[in-house]
């Protein structure tokens, strides 16, 4: 089992994107369950999100403890949460950022979702759309397929912008 | 089907005969009676039907027919059971 | 057709499958997805029901009386305190042998306020005669809720059903979803006490005490005959559809010595506290009590039983365990875990058999107790 | 004269007190309802007066539900007709304690969600089936069970907070103008959307007066003023025949007072503050009706 723990800040699509990736793994023939850390939803507070990918139905509802990947869509989030809590070894970091950071022994992925966003006016009540962009990145990453990832924001979207936006990172992401 | 839950069906003297509610009983005196019905009309159980007879087995003597009666028709006279 | 849904839209596309005349509800949190998602069925034409948008959960519940008793179908949902306002009206449609289907989301009851999951609210209606099932998955939610309506229509049963889906945990998860067509596995309701103008009667009369007692056990006849029905309902479903479900989903039972009882999405989570204890050499097994009203017939042959309650009454204790030992004769180890959401992972409920005692309560996270 | 139908759909007899007012009601808002028609009851006088089970009085059907919930069952039923395209007439029959008090929220969904049904509010000012205990209806002075040295504040005021909900048509009728109700009730049914008429409906033992006097009472209630009848549809009012009158000329407050045991030993500051509230209402009303307000 596959385990990913997203944060975000509420807002900014990180439960959306958790969503997505659930259901591009399950376009991939896989068994996926993606849980938001239901709390407070307030616009701007620190949120967490959990995915899971397996071959077999998925039977854990705690939350994840040891995530094999942790997604950061706000790496402004890393001065108030340890983003790396409970990180597996050998886990891998995906980062929101057009630099890379110190993973201490991690892998560590680095993509400007916010400039891809920004470059094609991805953007609703002021908050640049994250979570179609960061759909790329992981199908870069082999997380889920490329196709399944371009049909999941197909059919979910109008706005092909969105397409584009998770293409663009798809290319874009430093490995 | 079984009896599933309390229903009631519509059934004439569902209260017992009221009449032996009362303890005055309406008199119609006909002579005096002018038919305007208004006895029948404010009758708060329908006991008195279109010819004006009152129903004596379920009236049960409120007196509205007596005290609303224009012609004075109507005397409540004491049950002498 | 698969795709996939949160606990709460799987509810929701089930009712929209069985159609009802009417539904009525009132939102609250963890539910609210499912009044949502049935006012955009409704708007986008998707399903052609009269929607009640109520002002409490009291009036959700006496409209779907109103309704049913007219003769049609009927839906609410509803979670915790909206639960619990609604009481009142919750025996008077048992009482009135009314049909209606209610989801209730699983959530704890204030103060503090506290959103997540928690069985309590769901057992303080145990004693008004409604049919309760506990569901674990997106796609159980989904079957639990379609059959709910088979159920609660058969003219054995005329009770009415609700079903459980833990908050959050269950309710705004997403997992695959395969949604059927049910065709005429639900048939056209018949409410067969349903209002006839041509033939007028007075429903609910003044009843004395020489007659209401009757009405009261032919409740108890109709829980006792909805044994078979669900069964049957469930068969037929299985035939038709493919999903098999049980009064319990046992697993690794057979050769078990030590079996984990729990309810809810924590009864599939003990699944896997099973796997882990049996690569320890612990032959463990798990039961998930999925139909709690009628409480089925259990029998663990003598082994020992860990029940995890989600729940508490208070002076007394768990109330699945208490409802095992007093159906079984069982002395189970009794954890009282999950309260208000409390993380409970597969780890903890292997630690619980791990260091069971039978006949014991533990409160889980609170030091110093046994 | 309007021709009332012969049909009685109240069986002799119930097994409401002699004299009562709302059996008289009752009569007539079912004879200008018809047999097409659900009764949705809440816990009241009419529970009682319906007969106990296996049978009774009622010759068209009647849907009983608890105490806060009529407004709500009615809503849910209403709606199922229409689903099953039926247009059978649901009418809420309730007192005064499940309207004002217990009943109001429901009362208040129902009302704003526009359901298409008649709520008829029968008003003897006192919670009647339990014994007369003091409900959000019973008026100053007046002594219940649980005011026995008089009820301290006013009566509240249904029927603004029901004109608050604009609904197409309200009225407010009185047992002893059973003509007028009849008319009002079949005139509701008419028009589409939630309606609503409170009746004010005296109650002998409640009210302490004998039996006879139920007809007298009701007609004094309006001659003094106490009760003003009148209609209002999509807003507009006409106040009726008998309050028309009452407004020109009333009769003393006493002689409405003077007849109910309830009002025995009320002071003379409640007396001259129920006159005081009954002229402003009145005013209020004659000035809305003249079109100045």
């Amino acid at each position: 089992m596959y385990e990913i723990r997203i944060h975000s800040r509420g807002g900014q699509g990180g439960v959306t994107a958790a969503r997505l990736l659930a259901l591009a793994a399950f376009r991939d023939g896989r068994h996926a369950t993606a849980c938001p850390f239901y709390g407070a939803e307030r616009r701007g507070a620190p949120v967490v999100s959990f995915v899971r990918i397996d071959d077999q139905p998925i039977r854990v509802y705690s939350q994840i403890q040891k995530p094999d990947l942790v997604i950061v869509l706000d790496t402004s989030i890393m001065d108030v949460v340890d983003v790396l809590q409970g990180i597996k070894e050998g886990g891998v970091v995906l980062l929101n950022s057009s630099h890379d950071m110190d993973g201490n022994g991690l892998t560590t992925h680095h993509v400007d979702l916010t400039g891809i966003a920004l470059s094609l006016d991805l953007v609703i009540a002021g908050s640049p759309i994250l979570n179609t962009p960061v759909l790329g990145a992981l199908a870069r990453m082999g997380i889920v397929s490329l196709p399944a990832v371009k049909a999941v924001i197909g059919e979910t979207f109008a706005d092909e912008r969105n397409v584009q936006a998770a293409e663009k990172a798809y290319e874009e992401l430093t490995l | 089907m079984r009896e599933r839950l309390a229903i009631s069906r519509p059934t004439e003297a569902s209260s017992g005969k009221t009449g032996s509610w009362r303890t005055f009983r309406p008199e119609v005196d006909r002579e005096q009676c002018n038919a305007c019905g208004l006895c029948a009309q404010f009758c708060p159980d329908g006991v008195i039907d279109q010819e004006l007879v009152i129903d004596l087995d379920f009236c049960k003597g409120c007196g509205i027919c007596a005290a609303e009666c224009p012609k004075k028709a109507i005397t409540m006279v004491r049950e002498d059971r | 057709m698969l795709t996939i849904a949160t606990g709460n839209k799987a509810v929701a596309a089930a009712v929209k499958a069985a159609k009802p005349g009417v539904i009525a509800a009132y939102p609250i949190t963890p539910q609210t997805e499912i009044v949502e998602q049935i006012a955009e069925y409704v708007t986008s034409g998707d399903l052609a029901t009269q929607y009640v948008p109520v002002e409490s959960e009291h009036s959700a519940m006496a409209a779907c009386i109103g309704a049913s008793a007219a003769g049609v179908r009927t839906f609410t949902a509803t979670s915790s305190h909206g639960l619990l306002y609604m009481h009142e009206m919750v025996h008077w449609a048992a009482g009135a042998r009314l049909p209606i289907v209610m989801a209730n989301v699983n959530r704890a009851l204030g103060p503090g306020w506290n959103v997540w999951a928690e069985h309590s609210d769901a057992f303080s209606q145990r004693d008004t005669g409604w049919l309760q099932v506990f569901v674990s998955t997106v796609q159980e939610a989904y079957d639990a809720t379609l059959m709910a309506f088979r159920i609660a229509e058969h003219e054995d049963v005329l009770l009415p059903v609700m079903v459980n889906l833990d908050g959050f945990t269950l309710s705004h998860i997403t997992q695959s979803l395969e949604a059927v067509d049910p065709g005429d596995f639900i048939p056209p309701v018949r409410v067969p006490h349903a209002i006839d103008v041509e033939n007028p009667c007075v429903y609910g009369p003044l009843t004395g005490p020489t007659e209401y007692y009757k009405f009261r056990w032919d409740m108890e006849r109709s829980m006792r005959d909805a044994v078979g029905v669900i069964a049957d309902v469930e068969r037929e479903f299985a035939e038709r559809f493919g999903r098999q479900y049980g009064v319990t989903e046992d697993y690794r039972c057979e050769d078990a010595e030590v079996i984990i009882v729990a309810v809810g999405t924590l009864g599939k989570e003990a699944e896997v506290a099973v796997d882990l204890l049996r690569e320890e050499g612990i032959a463990a097994g798990s039961m998930r009590l999925r139909w709690f009203r009628p409480f089925p017939k259990l029998d663990f042959g003598g082994r020992d039983v860990v029940v995890i309650d989600r729940d508490y009454s208070f002076g007394f204790g768990g109330v699945v365990a208490h409802s095992i030992r007093s159906t079984t004769g069982a002395e189970p180890y009794s954890v009282i875990a999950g309260l208000g959401g409390q993380e409970v992972t597969y780890g903890d409920i292997a630690g619980f058999v791990r260091t069971r005692q039978p006949g014991a309560e533990f409160w889980f996270g609170v030091n110093g107790n046994v | 004269m309007t021709a009332i139908p012969k049909e009685e759909y109240l069986l002799k007899c119930t097994s409401a007190c002699a004299g009562c007012s709302s059996s008289l009601c009752l009569r007539y808002v079912t004879k200008a309802a018809g047999p097409d028609t659900v009764l949705v009851v809440p816990a009241c006088c009419t529970s009682v007066i319906q007969g106990i089970y296996p049978n009774t009085a009622m010759d068209i059907p009647v849907y009983n539900i608890a105490f806060a919930a009529a407004a709500a069952c009615a809503s849910g039923m209403s709606n199922a007709f229409r689903a099953l395209e039926r247009d059978t007439n649901v009418i809420v029959y309730a007192g005064d304690g499940g309207t004002v008090d217990i009943g109001i929220q429901a009362l208040s969904g129902a009302f704003e969600r526009g359901t298409d049904f008649l709520y008829i509010c029968y008003d003897n000012e006192a919670y009647g089936n339990t014994g007369m205990q003091r409900s959000g209806a019973t008026p100053l002075g007046a002594r219940t069970t649980t005011t026995p040295g008089g009820k301290p504040t006013p009566k509240k005021d249904l029927d603004r907070i029901v004109e608050a909900h604009n609904p197409p048509y309200m009225a407010t009728a009185c047992s002893a103008y059973p003509l007028d109700l009849y008319k009002k009730v079949k005139k509701a049914l008419s028009i589409e959307g939630p309606k609503f008429i409170h009746i004010l409906a005296p109650c002998p033992p409640g009210w302490r007066y004998s039996s006879e006097k139920t007809v007298e009472m009701g007609k004094l209630a309006v001659k003094t003023g106490s009760w003003v009848l009148y209609e209002r549809e999509n807003g507009a009012l006409t106040i009726n025949g008998p309050s028309k009158a009452a407004m020109k000329k009333p009769l003393p407050l006493e002689d409405y007072i003077r007849g109910q045991g309830r009002f025995k030993g009320i002071t003379p500051e409640a007396l001259e503050e129920m006159r005081r509230q009954i002229q402003m209402t009145n005013a209020r009303l004659s000035r809305e009706a003249e079109g100045i307000c």
